[in-house]
C-alpha cells in the first residue's frame, strides 16, 4: 500500500469532558512530508498521539499501512517501531546518563544484539552530527543539540514515518536551519515519511508537501502551502498568520495595488522571481525557485562522515 | 498503602496523633529554623516534597502483579534529616488525601508515624551506622532505604495489629505482616535501588546542595548569589 | 498521557463546582466534626448517616456527576472489601461463628470478627464520602488560607503551597517521559521497566532541584525575603450552614447512643 | 539623571569556570527598548541576571540610575521593585496557587497594605488582559496566558524597567503579536523602559530602538536593526540571520544586481516602500512605515476595562 496513515472520521474526547478532536479525516501518501498547522490548543498534538496509538479515537478509525490499527500491546509494539515520535521538549525524551545510552534506550528494548544495537546508534549519532556527543550527558548538550539527540533515539529505530511536535520552537536561527536540512535530508535521501505540528508559518513553505490546518479541534482546510496560504482570510480567522514575505506582497496587492501574482510567493526564493517578474528582468536561467534559501547554504551545518 | 480514611476507630486514631504531633512540631521547629538561616532551602524542600508526591504516584510493577509505589522517604531522612522528613510526609500525605483520595485525616496521624516518622528514623540510623563504619555510600544508602520502606510496613501491621489483637496482638500482627511481606519485600529492595540511583545523581550533579543541608561534610564554596544559566 | 487523572479531575471539580466559592471553614467545620464522631463512636447508623448527607451534598448541592461519584468511591471499596473479608475470615476470638475442618487443623471463623469487618466497612465508607465532599467542594487555595487563618506554623503552608503548585508540573512531565519511554518500548519487560522507572525518578529528581533553583531565583527577582505573604480573602462562613451543621452532629450524637449495641465490637 | 543602567566592563565567571561574560558595557536610556540578540548560549540571560542584582559580575560595575548597584538586601529589594523581570518560561515564575496571589505575591513583598495590593493586582490582570482568570490555578491556563500573568506579576510592583528573557519564544502567532503589542503599549503609554532578550531576529526590528549583539559572552555590536542588519556578514558571523524580508532584498541586491537601496527593508512597511520605489510608483501619501504591521492590528487583542 502507498499510504502509510488514512485517518478516517478521528474524534476525541477527554476524560473531562473537552473534545480535543472532532471528524479529522487525513491521509498520508509514503515520502510525503505533512505539516499540521494550528495556534496553540487546537488539537495538534492530541491528534499526533493517535499516529502511533498512545491515544485511541472514541470514535472513527487510524488506519496504518492500508490496516486499522489494532491496541494490542504486540501490534502497538510493531506500531511503534515504525512509526518515530518526537517530543517538543527534548528534556522530556532524554533520560539515559550518556547521549550514546539514551540513543540505544529503543533499539536494546527492541531486543536486537548489541552489535547490532551499536552500529544503528553510530549511523544515528552520525546522521545527526552529534557522533562526538556520544559520551557525554544528555544534561550538558544545549537545547539544539538535545533535540538533535531525541531525533537519533528515534532514527535508531528506523522508522518509516517520523512525527515531531513543534521541530523548531525555541530553536535559534541556526538550531532551526540545521533541524530542518537535516530532516529535509531524511526525506530525499531515505524517504521518510514525516509530520509536523507547528505554529511556525514561516518555516512551513520551506518543509512541506501538504499542509492541514487545524483549529479548535477540527480540520478547517487542506492542501499545498501555496493553495493554503493565498487563502488569507482563512489563516487570519484560525488565529494564524501568513508567512511574512506573503503577507508583503499581499500588502503590495491590495493596497498598493501592484499587479502581484494571484499565488502569493511564500518562500524567498518564491518572492525573488516574482520581484524580478515585476520589474520585468525576470531570466530565464534563474536558478529553482522553491528550494529552501538558507542564509548557510554554503556552510553545510550537518556534519556527515559518509558524506 | 496507607491506612484508608476512617478504618482506625476511637481510640487508636488519636493515639497515632498524639505520638506524631510532638515530633512534627519538632520538624517544624526545625524546618523554620533552617528558612531562617537560609531562606533558599524553602523552596528546595517544597520541591522535594512535591517530588515525593510524584515519586509516590509512579506505579512500581510488583511481581505479584499488584502495583505500588516508592515512598522517597528514607532517601529523604538520609539528605535532610528525619525531623523535617516527617513535616514534608504530612504535607505530601496531606495531598494525597485531598488530590488523590489515597490514605485520609483521621489515619493522618497513623499514617505520618509509619511512614514519616518510624522508616525514616531507622532509614537515618542505618546510615549513620553505616558512615561509622565506613561502609560504601552505596551500601549504606541501599540498606537505609530498603530497611527503611519495610520498617514503614512493618509499623503498619503493628498499627493493624494494635486495632485488631485478635486472638493475640502477636498473632496479629503475624498475619498482617505475612500479607504486607509478598509485595513489600521485592518493593523494599526496588527503594533501596532507586535511592542509590537518586543519591548518585544527587552526588554528581548538586554536591553545594548535599553540602549545604549537611550529608556530606565537605566544604564546597557556594556561590554568595543564587546562581542561574 | 494527557488522559485525564484522578488528581486533575478532583482539582477541577474543586475549582468549578458550585460550592466552591462558599467558606472553606464551614465545609472543614463538617466534615471534620462529622469525620471525628464517624471513628469515635461504636453505632453503625452513624457512618451511615453520614454518609447519605454527603452523597446528596457531593450529588445535589456540588453536582458532582454520580457517575464520578461513583468512580472516586469504587478503588478504595474494593481495597477495603478485600481487607475486611480478610479481617471477618481470619480474625476474632471467642464465640465462634463457623468451623471449617481442614485436613492439617480446623479453621474458626468468629463472631466477632465478622462484625469488626461489616462495622470498619461501613465505618471507612462513611468517612470516606465525607472526606470526598471535602475534596471535591473545597479549591486547594481556600484550604491554605484557611489553615494560615487559624495559626498552623506559616512556614507549613508556604511549604505546602509551593508542593500543590509543582505537583502539577512535575506530573506533566513524569506522563511526557513515560510516554516517551513506553514509545521507546521502555516497558517491554519487567527488569526494562524498573529501569525505566528508575531513569524517569533520576530525571526528575534533577529536573525538581533546577525547578527549585529556579524558582527561587524568580522569586528573589520579585523581592522574596524568606516569607510568602498571601492576599487573605476568603468567603465568610455561612450561619445558616454552621447551625446545620451542628444541629446534624447533635443527631449523630443521639443515635449513636440509642443504637451502639447494634453491632458490638 | 536619564540613564537607567550603565553596564560598565562586567564580566562574569560561574563557579564551575565558565565565562559566561566578558567585558560587557552597554547602557540604556530612559523610555528606550532595547533588545539584545544572540545564539542559544550567547549570554543573554546571564547579562539579563546582572540587571537586578540577581547576579553580581566578577569583575566590572552596574550602574543603576547614576549609581552603583549594591548588593545589601535592603537594596536589592528596592532594585527588584524598579526593575520587574519576566523569565522564559512562566512556569518558574508561578508558584501560587491562583493567578491573583502570584500577581500579589511581588507587591506584598514590598510591604504594601492588603487595599493597595489589591488595587494594583487588579489592575495588573486588567493590561494583561487576564483579570477573569484571577481565582484559577496556573496549571489551568494556556502557556501564552502563564507568560501573561507572570507579565503581570511584574507589572503589580510598578517597575520603570521591564527585563524579559525570550518573550515570544513557544508562543504561537497570535500569542507573539499579543505580547509585542502590550509590551508596545508599555514601552508608549507608561514610558516603561524594555530590555529583551531574544533570538527572533523578525520581530527585532518591529520592537527595539536598539540592539546589542551578543556572542559568546561578548557585545560584538551594537546600534539600531537597520545599522546591524545590513551588516549581513557580521550577522551571520554570530550564527544568526537577517529577518527573512530582509534578505529577500539582500538577495535581490547581491544576486539579481536589483538596485535596492543600500539599508535594506527590515519590516512589511519598509519592504512595501522599497517595492514601490522600484517600481517607480512610490506615492507621498503612503502611510508610516516602520509601524507594526499586524494581522490583527483592526482588532486590538488585549481586553482593558479602561479603554
Amino acid at each position: 500500500m502507498d499510504m502509510p496513515f488514512y485517518l478516517e472520521n478521528v474524534s476525541h474526547r477527554y476524560s473531562d469532558g473537552t473534545l480535543a478532536l472532532e471528524d479529522v479525516t487525513m491521509s498520508m501518501k509514503r515520502g510525503e512530508r505533512i505539516a499540521l498547522l494550528g495556534p496553540n490548543g487546537s488539537g495538534k498534538t492530541t491528534l499526533l498521539l493517535h499516529l502511533n496509538g498512545i491515544l485511541k479515537p472514541t470514535s472513527g478509525k487510524v488506519h496504518f499501512d492500508g490496516k486499522p490499527v489494532e491496541y494490542s500491546s504486540k501490534a502497538l509494539l510493531e506500531l511503534r517501531r515504525r512509526v518515530g515520535f518526537v517530543f517538543q521538549d527534548p528534556n522530556d525524551q532524554l533520560f539515559a546518563p550518556t547521549v550514546r545510552q539514551d540513543v540505544a534506550f529503543g533499539p536494546l528494548n527492541l531486543g536486537q544484539s548489541a552489535q547490532e544495537v551499536r552500529r544503528v546508534v553510530e549511523e544515528a549519532l552520525d546522521t545527526v552530527g552529534m557522533a562526538e556527543y556520544a559520551e557525554k550527558p544528555p544534561h550538558f548538550l544545549s537545547f539544539g543539540q538535545k533535540k538533535r539527540v531525541a531525533l537519533a533515539g528515534v532514527l535508531a529505530m528506523q522508522p518509516e514515518v517520523i512525527i515531531m511536535d513543534e521541530p523548531t520552537s525555541n530553536l535559534d536561527p541556526r538550531g532551526t536551519s540545521e533541524i530542518l536540512h537535516l530532516l529535509l535530508r531524511l526525506s530525499r535521501e531515505r524517504r521518510i515519511s514525516l509530520i509536523l505540528a507547528t505554529h511556525d508559518v514561516d518555516m512551513v513553505p520551506l518543509f512541506a508537501d501538504r499542509l492541514y490546518i487545524l483549529n479548535k479541534g477540527r480540520v478547517v482546510s487542506e492542501g499545498t502551502p501555496r493553495e493554503l496560504f493565498s487563502d488569507t482570510q482563512l489563516i487570519r480567522s484560525v488565529n494564524l498568520r501568513s508567512p511574512r514575505i506573503t503577507h508583503l506582497f499581499e500588502v503590495l496587492r491590495k493596497e498598493d495595488g501592484v499587479p502581484v501574482d494571484e499565488r502569493l510567493p511564500l518562500t524567498i526564493g518564491e518572492a525573488r522571481r516574482e520581484v524580478l517578474r515585476l520589474l520585468g528582468i525576470l531570466q530565464d536561467d534563474l536558478t529553482g525557485g522553491s528550494e529552501v534559501v538558507s542564509p548557510w547554504r554554503h556552510h553545510p551545518p550537518i556534519k556527515n562522515k559518509r558524506g | 498503602m496507607h491506612i484508608m480514611e476512617g478504618f482506625l476507630p476511637h481510640p487508636w486514631w488519636e493515639l497515632w496523633f498524639a505520638v506524631s504531633i510532638p515530633v512534627v512540631l519538632y520538624g517544624i521547629y526545625r524546618l523554620n529554623r533552617m528558612s531562617k538561616t537560609t531562606p533558599e532551602a524553602k523552596p528546595l524542600l517544597a520541591l522535594m516534597g512535591a517530588f515525593i508526591f510524584v515519586l509516590s504516584a509512579l506505579k512500581l510493577p510488583s511481581v505479584t502483579g499488584s502495583c505500588s509505589h516508592p515512598t522517597g522517604a528514607g532517601l529523604s531522612a538520609v539528605v535532610i534529616g528525619p525531623a523535617i522528613t516527617s513535616v514534608l510526609s504530612l504535607i505530601v500525605l496531606i495531598f494525597q488525601a485531598l488530590l488523590l483520595a489515597h490514605g485520609g485525616l483521621t489515619t493522618l496521624g497513623a499514617n505520618v508515624f509509619s511512614m514519616g516518622i518510624a522508616g525514616p528514623v531507622v532509614a537515618y540510623a542505618i546510615w549513620a551506622v553505616a558512615k561509622r563504619a565506613r561502609i560504601p555510600s552505596s551500601i549504606g544508602i541501599f540498606l537505609a532505604a530498603s530497611l527503611g520502606d519495610l520498617f514503614t510496613y512493618v509499623t503498619t501491621s503493628a498499627q493493624l495489629a494494635l486495632f485488631l489483637p485478635n486472638p493475640t496482638f502477636f498473632e496479629a500482627l503475624i498475619k498482617f505482616g505475612t500479607i504486607f511481606a509478598v509485595t513489600q519485600i521485592p518493593l523494599a529492595i526496588g527503594e533501596g535501588i532507586l535511592a542509590v540511583i537518586l543519591f548518585d545523581f544527587l552526588a554528581k550533579y548538586k554536591m553545594e546542595l548535599l553540602s549545604t543541608l549537611k550529608v556530606i561534610r565537605v566544604p564546597v564554596t557556594v556561590p554568595a548569589k543564587e546562581g542561574g544559566k | 498521557m494527557t488522559e485525564g487523572h484522578l488528581h486533575e479531575e478532583i482539582d477541577r471539580h474543586a475549582h468549578t463546582n458550585p460550592l466552591s466559592k462558599s467558606s472553606p471553614f464551614t465545609k472543614l467545620f463538617f466534615v471534620l466534626s462529622a469525620l471525628v464522631i464517624c471513628v469515635s463512636l461504636p453505632s453503625p447508623i452513624v457512618p451511615l448517616a453520614v454518609l447519605s448527607v454527603s452523597a446528596v451534598l457531593i450529588l445535589f448541592m456540588a453536582r458532582i456527576p454520580i457517575s464520578f461519584f461513583v468512580k472516586m468511591l469504587s478503588y478504595p471499596t474494593a481495597m477495603l472489601g478485600l481487607s475486611c473479608i480478610i479481617i471477618a475470615l481470619f480474625f476474632g476470638d471467642g464465640e465462634a461463628l463457623a468451623e471449617v475442618p481442614l485436613p492439617w487443623f480446623t479453621w474458626t471463623i468468629f463472631k466477632n470478627g465478622v462484625t469488626t469487618g461489616i462495622a470498619t466497612f461501613i465505618r471507612v465508607e462513611g468517612a470516606l464520602s465525607c472526606l470526598f465532599f471535602l475534596v471535591l467542594t473545597t479549591p486547594m487555595t481556600n484550604i491554605f488560607v484557611a489553615l494560615r487563618r487559624i495559626r498552623i506554623p506559616a512556614v507549613l503552608v508556604e511549604v505546602s503551597l509551593l508542593i500543590y503548585r509543582y505537583i502539577f508540573v512535575f506530573i506533566e512531565i513524569t506522563e511526557k517521559m513515560t510516554t516517551a519511554q513506553e514509545l521507546r518500548f521502555g516497558n517491554s519487560s519487567w527488569l526494562t521497566k524498573i529501569r525505566s522507572i528508575g531513569l524517569i525518578s533520576g530525571n526528575l529528581f534533577i529536573r525538581t532541584m533546577e525547578q527549585g533553583e529556579r524558582t527561587l531565583t524568580a522569586m528573589n527577582a520579585r523581592g522574596y525575603d524568606g516569607t510568602i505573604r498571601m492576599l487573605e480573602d476568603l468567603p465568610k462562613p455561612s450561619k445558616a450552614a454552621l447551625v446545620a451543621t451542628v444541629l446534624f452532629d447533635s443527631i449523630l450524637l443521639l443515635v449513636s447512643i440509642y443504637s451502639k449495641d447494634l453491632l458490638v465490637v
